[in-house]
This record gives C-alpha cells, structure tokens and sequence, in this order.
C-alpha cells in the first residue's frame, strides 16, 4: 500500500497498463512532453517512447478517429480528452463509430477504447472546463460509461477499462485530483470488483444515496454529518454510470424505502432521472417517497465565482435526504 | 494559388496508349493478359451495379448506390493493391471490394438490411462500407499509424468522394497522416457531384490541391482510364511502403447514374453533362485499347460476358437467399462483454415475444390484438 | 383548410418565414435545387433565390458553425441536417456555441436558429438513417427542443420555432412525411397554442400515454385498440421535449394514476426516464404503479429487417398499458 | 508541395525600416505621430499583460492567458481594422481587445470568474473570447456571409492559433469561405506553441500554405513587425471589401510567456529558443525605429510610460472593485424567453437559499449544519 494522489494512481495505472501490454497506447494533446495539463502522463512518454505516448495534433475528431485506426489494427488505445468541455468535437467519431462498430461488423471488430475524460467543476476554472457531460454517453448504446471516486479504484478501473474489449468512456473527477489515498498496486484488476459494479462506501438504513465521481466524497461528508443528527444514510458510489449496477442499488432502496441521486450534471435528462425511473421501476412497492435528485441545473456551466451555487454542496444534499425522509425542508409545504 | 493541372492519362478515351515517361514504368508489367483480366473486371463490376439496381427496383434490396462510371477509378486502383493493405471505404466502393475478393452474397447484406455490414472486415483487408461521409479518412490514417508502429510496410488505402473533402474529418486525416508521415493514400473519387451538390460548391480549385496545404503530394489522374488510376495508385503504395508517407489522389471520374436508388438526378443535372461523360466511358476506352491491339476476340468477349453474366447470377441468387436474421439477433454483438442494461433488455422482449401466439404481429405497427 | 402532407406542411411554415422575415435564411445540403432528399424545401431556393436558401458544402460543424455567425449578424437562420445520424459531426457547435451564447454573452447576443432534423426509423433505410438523438439535445441547457406529430403542428410549430429567439431543434417524424392531414394555413403562430405546450390528443380516465412525433400516431391507435377492450386512455402529445410540459402530464397523472411513456429511442437516459422521474417527483402520492417505459433498445439502430422489432409498436405499447393497469402483461410474475 | 516563403518585412528586429514595393503603399499614411502611438499601443498593451499576470498571481484573477511576444501582431491588425469590421478572437487576443476600445475591466471579467465573458459584442464589434479552439473561425465565416447578403463593406475578422488550424472547424471555415467567397479574413498566429506542441507537430511546412489548397490566397507576415502586419491585414481587408474573398494571414511571432498563468514552460521548451525570440522582440523593434527617426523624445517615452501606468491602474482597480454576482444570477439569460424547467428550478433554489440564516453556508463544501 502506497499513498498517493488521484492523478498519480491513474498514472500508475496506465504505466502496469503499458508494460503489460505492448499494444496499449496513449493519445492525446500535450500528454508527452508535458506529461497532461493535469500531469496524469508525467513521465510516461520518457520510459515508453514517443510511439506508445503520443501527442497530437490538435483536433479530438482525429484523435478519436485515428484510435478507432488503430483498434482496427490491433491496438488498445487510450485517448485523453483534455477537458470535458473539448469532447463534443470527437462526438461524432465517439458516437457513430466507436460505440457502432462492433455492432456494425458482428463482433468482428473489437473498440477496446479507452477515452479517459477530466469532468466536473469546482476549480474555479473559464467556461468549457468544468463540464459533466456523461449523460450524453451513458444515453449511447455499445459505449461502456464509468467514473471514479478515489485512488484505488483510479488505479485498478483504467487497468479494467483498458482491459475490456469494448469502448469505455473513464471520467475523472478532476477536483480531486490532488486527494490522496492508500493504493495497493498489487491488485489484480482482473479479479478486483468489476468496473461494471456499484459499491456501498457508507452503510445505512433510512435513505440510500446515490453519487458518483466527485460527488462520493461530498456524499460520504453528508452521510457523517447526518449521523450526528442520527440519520442513517447509505451511500453508493456508482462507479459505473452505463449500465448502472441496479441490483446493488435496489437491495439497498428496499431496504431504506428513500433514494436520493446526486450529479454535477444538469438535472434534466441526466443520469439521475434514469437512476430515479429504474429503481422506481424495480422496487415501487417499496419506496415511501419519491426519489429526489439533487443536481447541478438546467444552465450552462457558470462562471467560477458561482460555482458552487451550482454543484451540489453538502446542504443541498442534505436538504434533499430531508425532502426524502419528510422531514422539514426548503420545499416544505410546497405542492407535489 | 493552384494552376490547373492536366490529369494523368495512359489511355485516351479513343483507345489510344499514349506513353507518359513518368508513369509507364509503373504499369509496364501489364501485358495482354492483364489488360483483359482488367477489362473482365470493370465489365463484372458494371454488371453487378446493373444486377444490383434491378433487385433494388425489384424491392429486394432497400438502396442501392449505383457506380456506374466510376468503374476504372475502382478496379485500377483496387488491383493496385497487396492483400496485406487495409482498405477504409465509403459506400460507393463496391467495385473494390469485388476486387478485394468479398463475396458476392456479402456485398448485398447491408443494402438488403439483414446485418449493418456485409463481411468480417478482416478476410479481405477491407473495412465494411462508412457511411458517415469522411470518417473512414482517419480510420485508416489511424491504421497507418498502426502499421508504422508494427514496422510493416503495408499501406491503408481509404477511399472517399469530392463532397467528402469538405468535412472536417478529412483534412484533420490529412493533418494527421502528414504529422505522422504515415503511410496512408487518400484516394478521392471526384465523380463531379455529392447528391446534388457539383463539385464546384465544394472547391473552387481542383480537388487535388487540397493535399499540398497539408505538406501532402497529390496526383491528378484521369479515373475513367484504369492504367493510369493503377500507375497512380502504385506510386502513391510505393511511396508509402518506402517511408515516403502519404500521398493525395484525385481521380476525376463521373457518376453516371443517380446517387443511390433513391434519387433523381435529373432534377438537379444537365443531360448534356451526362453525354460528355459518357464519351469518356471508362470501359468501351478499354474495349477500345483491347481492339486496337487485335485482343478483342470472340473468346474474349464470350468469356467476358460469362463470367459478368455469372456472376450477376450469384449476386441475386445469394441476395434472394439470404435467410432473414431472426428477431433477438438485434441484442447481439452490442457489447463483447455481459451488459447488465441490455440483458435485461433482451430478456424481456424474448418473454414479450414468447407471449404471442404468432410473434409477426408483434412487430407489426398496428398490432395483432 | 387544405388537405396536405406533413412534408408539405413543413413547406408551407417555411415559406411563410420567409416571407414574413427577410432575415430568415435556410441552409443545408442539397436543400436548393434539389429541394431536401425528403422535399421538404422544395421550389423555396426558386422562389426566394440562393442567398435565402442556401445549399452548403458538405460539412455539418460548418453549417452549424456559420448559422451562429450569420446569427451574429441578425439573422434566423434555418438549418437542416439531412438525417438524424449527421447531426454528430455539428455537435460541438450546437452544444458549445447555439447553446451557450446567450448565457455567455448575458444575453447581448441572441441565436435564434432552428435545426431541422428528420428523426427516426421505420422507413428500412441503412445504419444513421434512422436515429432518434433527441435526448442528446434536451440534456443541453440553453436550447429548446420540439418534435411534432402532425401536419397542422408542422405547419405551426415551424413557424413558431422560427420567431423564438432561442435556438430551438426542430424534430420531424419522417417516416409520417407522407401522411395527410387538414392544415389551416391561416392561423397564427404567435396566438395558436405554444410551442412548449403539450396537448391531449385523446383524453382517458385508466391510463395516461405520453408520446411524441412519430409514435403519437402508433400511441392513438393503441388508445382506439384499447378501447375496444374497455381501457381508457389519455394519450398525451408532448410537442415540447424540453422543457416538457409537465403540467399539463402532471394533471393527467393525478387524473389517472398511470403513465406508460413511449419513444423510439434507446431506453437508459432516454427523455422517457426523464419523464418518469419528473412525475414520479410530482406526483408519487398519486401514482398506483410505477410508471412505464416502452422505448427503443439500448442497441445501434439495427438494420432495417428487424427494425420493427426496436420500434415501439402499437402491441408492446398496450403490453406496457397492461403492466401499469396491473393486468397479465408479457412480465407478469417477473419480481420488480 | 509549398515552398519556403520570405516573411513580409517592413522593418528589421534591429529597427531599420527596409522597403517593400509591394507592402510600402499600405502603410504610407502612418506618419510618425503613428508611429508613436503604435508604440504606445505595444506598451499599453505588454503593460496590461503584466499587471493581469500580477492580479492572477495575487489571486484576484483565475487565469490569465498573456500575450507577451505577440503585441505587434494584435496592434498591427487590431488597428488595420474599420470599426464596423467585426472580431471573432481566441482567448489570447487582448491586445486586440484593447484596440477595438473593450472597457479594461470588461477583459478581465471572464478571467476574475464574474461573468462567463465581459462585454457585449456589439458595442465595440468584437465577440468575447472563445476557447474551444478554431470554433470561432467559423462564425466568422457565417458573418461574412451575412455582410455578403447585406450588400455591406465591412469584414469579419478571425484570429486563431497555429494549433487551431488542425481541426476540422478550421478548415471547414476555408471551405465555407472560399466557396462563397465571403469577406472573412482569417488571421493565424503562429506563435510557435499549443500548449506543449511546437508547430511542427500540426504542420511540416508553412502554417500560410494551408491556405492555397483551399483556394484561398495567403500572406505571410513577420508577426513582430507592426508595419508589416498592420500592411498585410490592410491588402487582406481591402481584398475582403472589394468583393475579393477571403484571405489567409499567416503572422509569424512568439509566445514569450506561458501558455496560460496555469502553464510551466520550462516542462517542454528549450531556454535558448525565448533568446533567440527575445532578440526580434515586437516593442524593442518599434522603440530602435522610432529612436532611428529621433522620435523617442523623453516627453514620449514618458507620455507612453504614463499612459501604459494609468491604464495598468485601471484594469487594477477595475478588476478588484468589480461587484461580485448575486448567486440568482446564474439562471439569467439561459433563455430569452421564460422556461419552464429552469424557472422551477429557480424557485427551488431560491426558497433553498432562503432557508438558511446565511446563504454562504449553503454553498461550501464542507456544509452549514
Ligand atoms: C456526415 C454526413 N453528412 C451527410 C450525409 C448524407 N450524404 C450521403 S452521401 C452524400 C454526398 C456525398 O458526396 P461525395 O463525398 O462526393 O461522394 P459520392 O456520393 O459522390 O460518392 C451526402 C451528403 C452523410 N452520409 N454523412
Ligand atoms: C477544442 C479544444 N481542444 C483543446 C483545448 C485546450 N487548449 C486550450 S489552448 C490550446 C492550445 C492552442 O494552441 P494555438 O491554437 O496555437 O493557440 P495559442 O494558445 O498558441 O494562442 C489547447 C490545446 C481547447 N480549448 N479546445
Ligand atoms: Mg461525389
Ligand atoms: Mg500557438
């Protein structure tokens, strides 16, 4: 067991990925020499060489489309996106290519793609930085959607996505980035828990909570608070966003009756939304209240003097596990 | 600014071999067997177009994108090619993928809607028609990039149209190809329209100039004379099997027929346009060389004839008898790996299905109640 | 009154745009002289010449692209994308651009542009011929979304979405283009109902259906079906997709106690999730089921044999009208 | 395939003014009040980066992106440009900014975080900074097509960098351009680095050549040159009002600082590079001219040095005593028109706020409770 920050068990991650297989290669703008605006490549390019760690020119469509090339022949590539917000370019090569082409060739072509993905807000960054748009790919059948919450999961999940044989979209929660944590390096990422697995951080019997990414810590911040005001709360780190482990999710709601979802990400059409009509597909018996979301809204990301506005904050999370248990809220008395 | 440059041509559309130093060398090893070899595939070529069209119009197949015209541009420029170069084409490529050893049946699959692609791309090195104009441009400059990584001196060869130059893709494939000098060819099939657009709403400069804001080389050839697109594309092959990196080529052809099945044409198009290029004909000019060299026997043409007529034969045999997919096939090859969403998915329609008597109304829109 | 198409209606709305406003403007590819691939802007570039209607090179970033400058400059610009599956290549534009700059520019700069898009399947075309991306686009704050399901709303909503000043994505069922209806060219579109505004289409007591575009029609002739069977139900034209108009489904929902939501695309993180949700928060004290989903697959739209095995049909529409009436359904004894 | 080209040249890094038959005749009028005001922008304007660095070092500002190095480039074209002329810039373009009459405090909003940009475009014709690289290349394009429509003589001036001609929005804006010919000038930066990048990962040969395969005519200018660049924007506008289309200007300069305040260049670049960039430094050359001219009295250098300080202390005071936003402000301006998804939303937070004692409770992270 190692302590190390976020970035640097990714980093770790992707270097035992290197090494293990020679046909894994890293794509992406300023991720050699430079080693990543977020230095999550530091130091990969100087012990792989410029053609397993590769910059590239400037353009997302390309780089998604080249990885799709090289999958073609046989490689594993693993594309960095710089920034949430700098996706959308590559949209078309991620959406008609990369998610299709299995499909389109009956198996015979293999997208063991990896597109590593920085998201979400809270660095006080300009517009375009700050983006959560997983929902856009959650919503896209053939992609595999995952993000994680600390550094062992980083380090064990980018082994798992670029060991899987079909495209996965790794979103890092980029606020954490410099949190640190113990890392065992010597997981096995092929007998951990399954990238596709949801996991309980926090156990609990009156509401189940719902998070992923950047939000777990806030959740698990919100689970303590709430015990001192002996509310039991159960949080679950999502860990995959598509598919959605619903089983784990749904034992858990049966039990606590309440569900609370939570997402940086805009409240409509988000992941949230299809979070709240599964489980209250799979479990209506169940449920005393009506899931609550409590999200990031309907706005473009807004400028960072008020982003926390924004992003959900412990209170709001808080507020809405009350709105979840009927206790007194900031929407009491309000119709439905 | 560019200046016009005149097309590389080997072969007049009269017939006549007219010698070009540069290029010669190129196609020297193609004596008369070889020339009726190619004149025997422009002619299947065509004949499956023809075949293909009919069964559309026979509702047999869903669309069918017809390239007549353009056959010299594909058979020159497929027979070019090792079988361990990869192929990244549009839709219109047919001809190429009869040349790449596809199989008949296959190259229907996609148009008569029993799969999304005809063939395992890997059999025959050639990836299953795109769709998407351009974006198969960095598929194969990103396969490039593989070969280059392997150390192979194999080629990616992605085929594209005039329209195509104008989408974002194809220059960032060009971008990338010159950064990388990898060993790719851009071959674009300049058959004057994109649906209805000519080509002159997409460039005002010849298509081939593109290539050289890119650091790129570019040919210019005459794609209705299939010696001079082979002698081309050889030299583009070469260069990038060399080290040479990519290499532009523009062969300026036409498409004589509509876009697909479902356009046309003459609501947007002089018929005028259409004789001149039917002047130019890539296959009566080959029938032509074939005659002035005394080639053109009975036997020749006789066989000729068999085998298009034998092959359109297997086309609509193999098309006509191919069995439908069934119904759960559409869960399939979605994921390589057990997805819980679309588990779930496909195990409730199997028990939807299974609720029918007779599962055909299931699908039907109105109903079976 | 005239009897028309629907593809003709849509004409019609156009041609009276651009009559109304010289500032409108419509480019796309091959919609000139060619009049669209479906004939929707057919005999316009005659009329209104080539600078009123614009056939574009082909390249849709581009065309968005240029749509947000000529918006700049004062202009409507009217977009069509040819199909629903090349709109991916503008995504950035739409998402970045059309959607942010009026946040962006604290309303100093308007993006009035419409972008049309025939939308999805049951016309047995190939592979991107048939997509339904709405949910892409109500996920993306700053745009409107409609789609509409008759020649009447064509013709009105059209001109409606037109003389918005926020950008607004116009989806048109194209498999109904050749369906006719009565269309009163002579109404207003600033005093007929509101682009954003639901309407019932068929009222009912048992069950509230919600649909929108293509499956309006399938959703109507379910109702007819069901009653003959003794089911009332209240099939609800959503119009609007974002915002949805939940008020109006609200209402329904607190009549009926059910809601089935039906659409062509794929199921997880689909608009039907986002409607479910949405009323099941508004109103889960009302609700005697779980509300329902019968959606597309979470698959690429499949090749055109088995479409109708994707497509919500008017069967597994009422099998989903079962299961929230709580009768025998094709699920029943499943748990959850 | 391109050849090297000399750069335009008006006057030498060492300050010798050298004549140019061709470029000479645009730049006649700039007399030597001038020619001191233009030095007085550079310094303005090289002042202003400094005192944003300074405010995003003491915290005040976010980010900063300077423009040391490339002053001449933005001074040059900024002031070639008619004031119904309309900019759409990178974010790097403050100095133009500057010289289209932007309030100081409106370019340091967006980096301060206060709003998500700082001015309305229309009130100097200059959209705000766009970040996703090359986007606003077309909507340049788009304008120019609607002054087209409009029968006007204005033009749409674009700037971007060397790395932003790698993506496809880019060259689909030359397409766009070039095919209707539209008034647009696209004027590249190339200041050698994206980020880490050298230029020569986007492009083996000259950045101006992409142009020429478009069919668009280029120039290349020395981007340290004022004269030169203010001349080559000039023939470009001219050409661009006078129904010419568009043109291509490739301004060869220097990012002398970090990409960004957030950047670590020594991480990728080589220090004896800056010297070699620090010695054809954009203001030193001005200031040897106009010292050449006896034009550097003490009366200017004093005026230029009072005048760079005064506005270095408005952009201070501006940026520290701008109002912060009302957190309600965030769902202003989404719509222009009510929507009923975000209204609700609003009244939520809104009775959310106001159920606590202190609203900034409610949006730390750790929590109020
Ligand atoms: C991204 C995208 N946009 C639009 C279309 C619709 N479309 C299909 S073919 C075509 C014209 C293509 O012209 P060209 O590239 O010249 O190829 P050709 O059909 O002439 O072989 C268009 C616009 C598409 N398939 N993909
Ligand atoms: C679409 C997109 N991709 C990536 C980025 C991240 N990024 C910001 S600036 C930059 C480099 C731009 O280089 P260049 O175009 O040369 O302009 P310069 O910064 O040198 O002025 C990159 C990669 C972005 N802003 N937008
Ligand atoms: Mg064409
Ligand atoms: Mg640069």
């Amino acid at each position: 067991m190692t302590q190390m920050t976020f970035a640097r068990a990714i980093n770790s991650g992707l270097r035992k990925s290197l090494e293990n297989d020679p046909k894994v290669i890293l794509m992406g703008e300023d991720i050699g020499t430079l080693g990543g605006v977020f230095r999550v490549t530091d130091g990969l390019q100087k012990d792989f060489g410029t053609h397993r760690v590769v910059d590239t020119p400037l353009a997302e469509s390309a780089i998604m489309g080249t990885a799709v090339g090289l999958a073609y022949r046989g490689y594993r590539p693993v594309v960095e996106i710089q920034f949430d917000g700098f996706i959308y370019p590559a949209f078309d090569q991620i959406v008609s290519q990369v998610a299709k082409l299995h499909y389109r060739t009956q198996g015979a072509v293999k997208m063991p793609i990896t597109i590593r993905v920085p998201f979400g807000g809270g660095i006080g960054s300009p517009e375009h930085h700050s983006e959560s748009p997983e929902a856009y790919f959650t919503h896209t059948s053939g992609l595999r959607v995952v993000s994680v919450s600390n550094p062992q999961d980083a380090h064990t999940v980018i082994q798992q996505a670029i060991l899987s044989d079909d495209p996965v979209l790794y979103f890092e929660p980029k606020r954490r980035y410099h949190d640190k944590g113990e890392v065992d390096e010597g997981i096995d990422p092929r007998t951990a828990l399954p990238m596709d697995s949801a996991r309980v951080v926090t156990e609990g019997t009156d509401v189940t909570l719902v998070a992923y990414g950047p939000l777990v810590k806030t959740a698990k911040d919100a689970a303590t608070a709430a015990a001192d005001e002996g509310i039991s709360i159960e949080v679950i780190d999502l860990r995959s966003l598509a598919p959605v482990d619903y089983a784990t999710v749904e034992a858990s709601v049966r039990k606590t009756g309440r569900l609370v979802v939570t997402h940086e990400a805009g409240q409509s059409g988000g992941l949230g939304a299809e979070v709240a009509a599964s489980i209250t597909e799979r479990c209506f018996y169940h449920l005393e209240t009506a899931p609550v979301r409590i999200t990031g809204f309907d706005i473009p990301y807004p400028y960072s003097k008020l982003e926390m506005h924004h992003l959900p904050g412990l209170d709001r999370i808080l507020d809405g596990v009350d709105r979840a248990l009927g206790r007194p809220n900031s929407l009491s008395g309000l119709e439905g | 600014m560019s200046t016009d440059r005149n097309l590389i041509q080997l072969v007049t559309p009269a017939g006549e071999r007219i010698s070009h130093p540069e290029f010669d060398p190129w196609v020297k090893d193609i004596g008369d067997e070889q020339l009726c070899s190619l004149y025997e595939d422009l002619t299947v070529i065509r004949r499956i177009d023809v075949e293909a069209t009919a069964l559309q119009r026979q509702g047999e197949l869903g669309l069918w994108p017809p390239l007549l015209g353009q056959e010299a541009a594909q058979v020159g420029s497929g027979r070019a090619l090792r079988e361990d170069d990869f192929v990244f084409s549009s839709y219109r490529e047919n001809g190429v993928a009869y040349c790449r050893g596809v199989d008949l049946t296959d190259i229907t699959r996609v148009w008569r809607g029993t799969a999304s692609s005809g063939w395992d791309p890997y059999s025959v090195n050639m990836a299953t028609p795109q769709i998407i104009i351009g974006a198969q441009t960095l598929h194969a400059t990103g396969y490039a990039m593989g070969i280059q990584n392997d150390g192979a001196d194999s080629v990616a060869v992605t085929y594209f149209g005039d329209g195509a130059t104008s989408e974002g893709d194809v220059n960032e494939a060009m971008v990338f190809a010159a950064s990388f000098q990898a060993p790719v060819v851009f071959f674009c099939s300049n058959n004057h329209w994109a649906i209805s657009e000519p080509v002159r709403l997409q460039s005002h400069i010849q298509i081939a100039d593109r290539a050289s804001g890119f650091g790129i080389p570019s040919l210019r050839v005459d794609g209705n004379d299939v010696l001079a697109v082979m002698a081309a594309t050889r030299v583009a092959l070469d260069r990038a099997r060399h080290g040479g990196g990519p290499t532009f080529i523009e062969a300026v052809t036409y498409r004589m027929g509509p876009h697909t099945t479902a356009d046309d044409p003459t609501r947007y198009r002089d018929a005028n346009e259409l004789e001149d290029w039917a002047a130019k004909d890539p296959i009566l000019r080959v029938k032509a060389l074939l005659e002035r060299k005394g080639l053109l026997t009975d036997e020749v043409q006789q066989h000729v004839h068999n085998k298009a007529e034998s092959v359109a034969r297997e086309l609509r045999s193999g098309c006509i008898g191919m069995p439908d997919p069934e119904p759960m096939d559409i869960f399939k090859h979605v994921y390589s790996e057990p997805n819980s969403w679309l588990d779930r998915q496909q195990d409730h329609y199997a028990r939807y299905l299974a609720s029918f008597g007779d599962p055909a109304g299931a699908t039907s829109e109105e109903g079976a109640r």
